[in-house]
């Protein structure tokens, strides 16, 4: 039972700590007491795996908090990267006016996404998505830039579409739901005979492949993760993303298989991973391509996903949860080295920071003994040796020319005045980030699928490993001595079609404004009013004959 | 027969209007404390009315003077009509602590005009409202819509400009066109049955040609006075004109007035005659409020209009439960998930737009205008109201744990179970527009201002009142966990 | 003897109506306000009589005989007293002549 | 037959003024004709057997109406021409003919198809009737059977009353509505005014104490009243109210506090809101009745008076 | 045809009348005479009926009768806060137009 108030208090501290926000003084003062809010989340990852579920209040409506496997691996993760981000924000945004409310929307994103972890039924679920909308969506705007605006107003869009698409496909699954209750293992397990199954699945695809930025509905993702705060994009990168996959392991019927479905979600996953790395190249920006790189890492989970689904294989979610987790952390890690270079020339603490960035940046691609070689050959069995696999080793490819690419701009984004250095305040938290992005994914390889060191340094799958990168790194060389200019690829790439979509709107506002003048025009209402009593008349009577 | 606690529900329609007269003849400020000494006991009497609903079974009753109908006029009260008085009791609380910085005469200040009128008239939307919820009687409330109207009018031109009066005006004869043709429609279902009694008429009605120029009438001169698309010809200038504490009184009460009439006309008086062509075509009209109303909402410059047409789009959320409530079976229509759903909606549209037509009074009476597009910095200088004005629009997107999400659910089912899932397409892209037109104005608020913005002093008070509403809206969802469906009980059964 | 007073009523209230035509005829022809008033009044006061005159033949017992004259007299007063308004509110408007 | 043809002849003439009505272009003769329509109204009411609606129709709906309409129109003169001018185009004026007619030949055939025979409360009245106390039947309906109706009906003549004031300009709040009326000592309206309201008043209170056994009642009688006491204002004898006045308040809205006392007295001693104990219903509502004439009686003069334009303060 | 068929024919054509009157005319003062068309109708209708339901020694059904009563006192004061409030607008803007300038709405929005 203590254990499944573990569960409760993550969400408990967090809202408390809101709440406390109300209050000026505290909202003044809560950029120091961040770091404490996720480390419930850290206790009850390590603590609370398959406690009871805890349900709070009656009726069917009432919240019920779970905390199983994967959801403990993400939710560790996740909330290792909040509190070590909360580290480094408490010095980046020191003296910022605004810091307040930096903070309640901090706290709002945090509850949702550590939140979303631990909750077991749609509506707290679904109330908790929305409050990360809110809080990220705050979190992007922060620094009130035209571009902050656009990501922000472009990012709650997008998320209010995919959460709408979300709630119709909760709705037709506690529709169709044998139970009362709202709980999502009981409703995923009807779904595969439910009449509206594929509606359903098609409704929960878009609704929560939006939140983990699936093509082509990963546009807002640049925007916003661009345009945000280092600490606030660290955290949305790395940690928010997940909750779109948390949201597809649960309610995604993994473990009945539906190759239809899952070869087609393998193929957008796929496809995302290579998309992101053909955009995240044409980048400037660190933080855009970083950003393009989570499109495609986010894509190479899907795969894993989609193709465990297509075999009804519910072990591939564990995988995908453990590669998952190791971006929780490396990208966190990577984003906030952006913040550190930003602020620092000295080249006697550059270079080591650019090396270790590289080293474990490329880990993403698989560069052995990294965290990412185990996440690699963690997903490696889900994948297979077919035509999954070999794009999953062309991504890999793609990710090391992209992470060689990233490192590339870093280095030209150092700052400029000589001998600058980053407050100490933000080394630390980056060089504890960077340790557990090493040691986390050890501990749990170690723990969880019980492998062993052995099993990594065998040859095979050191040359398996080493394959693709060393084509990663050729197309880099290719690309570098070529000298062949890669087009400049806008921000968002498609969001131009968004954007041209809405002004179509817009133009047709004018003649709506004309369509309520006559409205409003006595003779015509009056008319209105007669007719319709009329039509009234008509459908009564029409609809007895 | 009458039953336990029937009595209250006469309590309830009388007391705010003995409050009301004797208000009229102590005058000054004795008619505003008279208005609060009202407010604790009305809501008492709700309170009491609840617990006998929930305590005994079926409606509570109260046969006046002893005469049963037909002859003599009975008031009923379900969980819908409990619902729903405890809603106004409250909301009208909240609006008159709103309503002491405007119209809050001082100590031994002498009587004006515009504060003798509000109390007044605020007790009277109030007792005509509890009329209309317990009335079981057609004609009794064709007397309590007329009451309505003549409260609710005046209100709109309470500043005395002249937009105000021809808004008035033309709100005053549309209502009163739609009040006559409801009559008409009365009168000729007492031709044909020989009642006036919602319960008796469930029994005898007939669908034939009495009973279906009957409903046409009745409910087009209803949804005249509810400003349904495309018959809001008033309501834009109306609410936009008043002052905040009517805005706020006549867009989140009165309009509920006579679409809770409707709902009692379908749900109760004759659920056998309506057919599912007529129920599509209402639920085509409140489709068609809320995608031009908040389409129109969104080309809005200055908040109050933009608010207004919010309301226009909302009463169409009113409507969609009827088609979703047509059992297409058994041919009628029958409550449960959708009735529920409405309701709820009513309850959560009118405290989110209280507090939102609040909110925007404040912002107006601090910059002296209400344009959108210079709201720059008007986060700083007033977060309690910007905050207030974002969770209602929280409140009206239907995001959790909102009273709009518990509603939008409901619906949402109904529209899955019953395979309509047109209208759930509708529920939404209504979510993200409106969800549209608040992020454009609290971002408006959010942003730095270029000048450092002057803003009269604003009374705390009504900040508070205006949050206090929002924050009901906000949290009115969390009664679900209590499973808040036991007091609206499915549907609405006048049977006595 | 009944038979007498039909008679009486018939002759009384027909002369009544025809006062009250002719009076409709003025007041529809004649050119200008005065004529037209001159016209009217006159009728009415005297088809209105007649025509009491012609119903007291019939009616039972005094007091319905004392209500139709008090009409009567009511009558006359208001139309004496509101031609008296009309006609100076006519001089107020057409010239004199 | 002959009732018939004279019910014919009557009804076209009914249509025809209320054809002119619509058509006629000078606002002033169609209000004259909308007089005359109240008038012939008051005819069918009779035809109808409905003397009571008849009585108040000739006096509410014709009678005080009219005046009203005629005031309104007097001083309406200026805007007339203005109005025709955004007159709407002939497109809608067809439309709006058609779905008039439209409407008109729903409700026909919904007339014609009215059951037999006809439903009816009267049965159920007349066993009743015992229990009131009360002769006419109308005033046992309007005050016992449904009295909440009548209750409400004062009450929103008394909103309607607090709505007219609040038009008022706010520098003439708690003054007097519309312009001094300067007596003419010798004027014919002055005599009229001293001569007739006796005889009115008499008049009046006959009819409201008719009402309880035969036609007539409280609204017939209190519009008599009314229409004196503005014929007193019109000639300039007396002065029109001010709204602030406590007495003037005070007999505006005892009549529907009386009413709801009454009806507590009815829960204390028969058991039921509005209800009244065995042989005591006729004096329980005699007293209502009386208590709600004073309040009718300033109320459609107060209505008729019109929203306070002249500061009180001299 | 009996009397109150033809009584009730003939309240329904007043009821059309009215309708008209209340779409068509521009003056508003009109409108409100057209009004009392409508209501008129609607009454007669109602006393119509009333005649239909006589019976039990009563020339009519009295429940409609009082409840007309109430309806023609309501329509009245209806009447008077219509005329006080044309008057007023009349006194405070020189005009009786109905029409509204449009609500201003010069896409703030997007």
């Amino acid at each position: 039972m203590d254990r499944s108030l573990l569960l409760a208090s993550v969400l408990a501290l967090p809202l408390a700590m809101l709440a406390a926000c109300l209050w000026a003084p505290w909202r003044a003062r809560i950029l120091d007491l961040l770091p404490i809010a996720p480390l419930p989340g850290i206790a009850a990852a390590l603590l609370a795996v398959g406690a009871p579920p805890l349900r709070l209040g009656y009726g069917a409506w009432a919240p019920v908090l779970a905390l199983d496997l994967v959801g403990a691996i993400l939710l560790g993760a996740a909330a290792l990267l909040w509190a070590l981000a909360a580290l480094y924000a408490r010095i980046y945004l020191r003296g910022d006016g605004d810091a307040g409310r930096f903070g309640v929307a901090w706290l709002m994103t945090l509850t949702g996404c550590l939140g979303a972890f631990v909750a077991a039924d749609m509506i707290t679920l679904y109330l908790l998505l929305g409050l990360l909308t809110l809080g990220a969506c705050g979190l992007v705007i922060h620094d009130r830039t035209p571009a902050a605006w656009r990501g922000g107003g472009m990012y709650l869009a997008l998320a209010l579409i995919g959460e709408t698409c979300a709630l119709m496909g909760f709705v037709l699954l506690a529709a169709a739901s044998p139970v009362d209750g709202l709980l999502i293992r009981d409703a995923v397990q009807a779904l595969p005979g439910s009449p509206t199954r594929d509606l359903t699945l098609a409704l929960l695809v878009v609704g929560l492949g939006l939140k983990a930025g699936l093509v082509p509905l990963h546009m807002w993702m640049p925007l916003a993760h661009a345009a945000a705060p280092v600490p606030a994009s660290a955290v949305l990168s790395g940690a928010v993303v997940k909750v779109g996959i948390i949201g597809l392991m649960r309610f995604l019927p993994l473990d009945s298989a539906m190759p239809d479905w899952g070869q087609a979600l393998a193929a957008v996953g796929l496809f995302t991973a290579l998309y992101g790395v053909a955009i995240g190249i044409t980048q400037s920006h660190p933080k855009a391509v970083l950003a393009y790189s989570s499109v495609s890492q986010m894509g190479v989970i899907v795969a894993v996903l989609g193709m465990g689904w297509s075999v009804g294989d519910a072990s591939a979610a564990v995988s995908a949860a453990f590669y998952a987790s190791h971006h929780v952390l490396v990208k966190g890690m990577l984003f906030l080295a952006v913040g550190l270079v930003a602020a620092t020339a000295a080249p006697r603490l550059l270079w080591p920071l650019l090396a270790v960035a590289a080293v474990l940046g490329l880990g993403l691609g698989g560069l052995p003994l990294t965290g990412g070689a185990l996440a690699k050959y963690a997903v490696k069995g889900p994948l297979g040796d077919g035509l999954a696999g070999t794009l999953g080793k062309v991504s890999a490819a793609g990710t090391t020319l992209l992470v060689l690419h990233f490192v590339h701009r870093l280095r030209s984004f150092a700052s400029q005045q000589p001998g600058a250095v980053a407050p100490a305040g933000l080394w630390w938290p980056w060089c504890l980030l960077a340790l557990a992005s090493f040691v986390v994914p050890w501990a749990l390889y170690l723990s969880v699928p019980g492998g062993t060191v052995g099993d990594m340094l065998a040859p095979s799958v050191l040359w398996a490993a080493l394959l693709p990168m060393l084509a990663g790194v050729a197309a880099a060389v290719a690309l570098q001595f070529s000298g062949a200019r890669l087009p400049q690829v806008p921000l968002g790439d498609l969001v131009r079609v968004i954007d041209a979509a809405v002004w179509r709107c817009v133009a047709a506002g004018p003649a709506l404004m004309r369509a309520d003048t006559l409205l409003l025009h006595w003779p015509v209402a009056v008319l209105l009013l007669l007719a319709t009593v009329l039509g009234f008349g008509m459908m009564l009577f029409g609809g007895h004959r | 027969m009458s039953t336990e606690g029937g009595l209250l529900l006469a309590a309830a329609v009388l007391l705010p209007f003995v409050g009301m007269l004797i208000g009229m003849l102590a005058g000054g400020r004795m008619a505003q404390r008279i208005a609060f000494v009202v407010m604790p006991l009305g809501l008492a009497v709700a309170v009491g009315i609840a617990s006998a609903w929930l305590d005994g079974s079926g409606p509570v009753v109260y046969l006046l003077g002893g005469w049963s109908p037909p002859l003599g006029i009975a008031l009923r009260a379900d969980g819908v009509a409990v619902a729903m008085m405890l809603a106004v009791a409250g909301v009208v609380t909240g609006i008159g602590v709103f309503a002491l910085a405007d119209f809050g005469t001082p100590k031994g200040g002498a009587e004006s005009r515009a504060a003798f009128s509000y109390w007044l008239l605020l007790l009277a939307v109030w007792g005509a409202l509890n009329l209309v919820f317990v009335s079981g009687d057609l004609f009794t409330l064709y007397v309590a819509l007329e009451l309505l109207t003549f409260a609710a009018v005046p209100l709109v031109c309470l500043t005395g400009s002249g937009e105000t009066l021809r808004a008035a005006l033309r709100y005053l004869l549309f209502a009163l066109t739609g009040s006559l043709l409801y009559l008409l429609g009365a009168v000729l279902v007492f031709g044909a049955y020989g009642t006036l009694d919602i319960a008796q008429l469930a029994q005898r009605v007939q669908p034939e040609i009495a009973s279906w120029t009957a409903l046409a009438l009745m409910t087009a001169g209803l949804l005249a006075k509810t400003a349904l698309f495309p018959l809001h010809i008033w309501l834009p200038p109306a609410h936009a004109g008043a002052p905040a504490a009517a805005s706020a009184l006549l867009s989140g009460l009165v309009i509920k007035g006579s679409w809770f009439l409707v709902v009692r006309l379908w749900f109760d008086a004759m659920p056998g005659v309506v057919t599912w062509p007529s129920a599509q075509l209402l639920g085509a009209l409140g489709a068609g409020a809320i995608l031009f109303g908040n389409a129109i909402a969104l080309r809005q410059a200055r908040l109050k209009l933009l608010v207004a047409y919010s309301t226009v789009a909302q009463i169409g959320y009113l409507f969609l439960m009827f088609p979703l409530a047509f059992d297409a079976a058994a041919g009628r229509i029958a409550g449960g998930l959708a009735l529920s759903g409405g309701i709820m909606q009513a309850i959560s549209h009118a405290t989110a737009k209280s507090a939102m037509f609040m909110a925007a009074g404040t912002i107006y009476s601090a910059l002296g205008h209400d344009r959108v597009a210079d709201f720059a910095g008007l986060a700083r200088a007033l977060p309690l109201t910007v905050f207030a004005f974002g969770l209602g629009g929280i409140a009206l997107v239907g995001l959790p744990p909102a009273g709009g999400f518990v509603a939008k659910w409901w619906l949402l089912s109904a529209a899955a179970s019953s395979g309509q899932w047109w209208w759930a397409l509708v529920l939404m892209a209504g979510g993200l527009l409106t969800a549209a037109y608040v992020f454009i104005v609290v971002t408006r608020a959010l942003r730095a201002p270029g000048a450092p913005l002057v803003i009269a002093p604003v009374a705390r008070l009504s900040e508070m009142a205006a949050l206090g509403l929002a924050l009901v809206s906000v949290l009115l969802g969390l009664l679900a966990v209590f499973d808040m469906r036991g007091l609206i009980a499915g549907r609405p059964s006048m049977g006595a | 003897m009944s038979g007498l007073l039909d008679l009486l009523t018939i002759a009384a209230v027909g002369a009544g109506a025809f006062f009250y035509l002719a009076g409709t005829v003025g007041l529809l022809r004649f050119p200008d306000s005065y004529t037209r008033l001159h016209a009217l009044t006159k009728a009415d006061n005297l088809g209105l009589a007649l025509l009491v005159l012609g119903l007291l033949f019939q009616v039972d017992g005094v007091l319905a005989g004392l209500k139709l004259v008090l009409v009567w007299l009511l009558v006359v007063l208001s139309g004496a007293a509101v031609s008296q308004l009309i006609a100076r509110s006519a001089r107020r408007r057409e010239p004199r002549r | 037959m002959m009732t018939t043809v004279v019910s014919l002849v009557v009804a076209l003439l009914l249509l025809a003024l209320a054809l002119w009505t619509v058509v006629a272009r000078d606002a002033f003769l169609a209000i004259a004709g909308f007089v005359a329509y109240g008038m012939l109204l008051s005819l069918v009411w009779v035809r109808l057997y409905g003397i009571d609606v008849a009585l108040t129709e000739a006096a509410i709906g014709g009678g005080l109406t009219g005046a009203l309409l005629l005031g309104a129109v007097a001083r309406l003169r200026g805007t007339e021409a203005a109005a025709w001018s955004e007159r709407s185009g002939i497109g809608l004026r067809t439309a709006a003919k058609l779905l008039s007619l439209g409407v008109t030949a729903v409700l026909m055939i919904c007339v014609l198809a009215l059951p037999e025979p006809a439903p009816t409360l009267a049965p159920l009245v007349a066993d009743n009737m015992a229990a009131t106390g009360v002769g006419n039947p109308i005033t046992g309906v309007l005050l016992a059977f449904r009295s909440l109706d009548t209750m409400l009906e004062a009450i929103v003549l008394v909103i309607a009353v607090i709505g007219v004031w609040s038009l008022a300009p706010d520098d003439c709040w708690g003054g007097r509505p519309g312009q001094l009326h300067h007596a003419d000592p010798d004027g014919v309206l002055a005599y009229l005014a001293r001569l007739l309201p006796p005889i009115g008043i008499i008049f009046g209170i006959y009819l409201f104490w008719a009402g309880a056994d035969h036609p007539g009642g409280k609204f017939q009688s209190a519009t008599i009243l009314a229409a004196m006491w503005m014929l007193v204002q019109m000639a300039g004898l007396a002065d029109t109210p001010a709204t602030a006045n406590r007495w003037l308040r005070a007999g505006v809205v005892s009549g529907p506090l009386v009413f709801v006392a009454v009806g507590l007295l009815g829960l204390w001693t028969a058991g039921h809101f509005l209800g009244y104990p065995a042989d005591w219903a006729k004096p329980m509502i005699i007293v209502v009745e009386v208590a709600l004439l004073p309040t009718l009686v300033l109320v459609l003069a107060l209505l008729m008076n019109g929203a306070p334009a002249r500061s009180d303060r001299r | 045809m009996t009397v109150e068929t033809l009584i009730a024919l003939a309240a329904c054509a007043l009821v059309g009348i009215g309708l008209y009157a209340l779409i068509a005319h521009p003056h508003p003062l009109r409108k409100l005479v057209g009004f009392n068309v409508l209501g008129s109708g609607v009454f007669m209708i109602f006393g119509a009926l009333a005649r239909r339901g006589a019976a039990a020694g009563m020339p009519a059904d009295p429940v409609p009768q009082a409840l007309l009563i109430t309806a023609i006192v309501v329509a009245f004061a209806a009447t008077a806060m219509t005329v006080a409030l044309l008057l007023r607008l009349i006194e405070s803007t020189g005009s009786s137009a109905l029409a509204t300038e449009p609500p201003s709405g010069d896409g703030d929005a997007l």
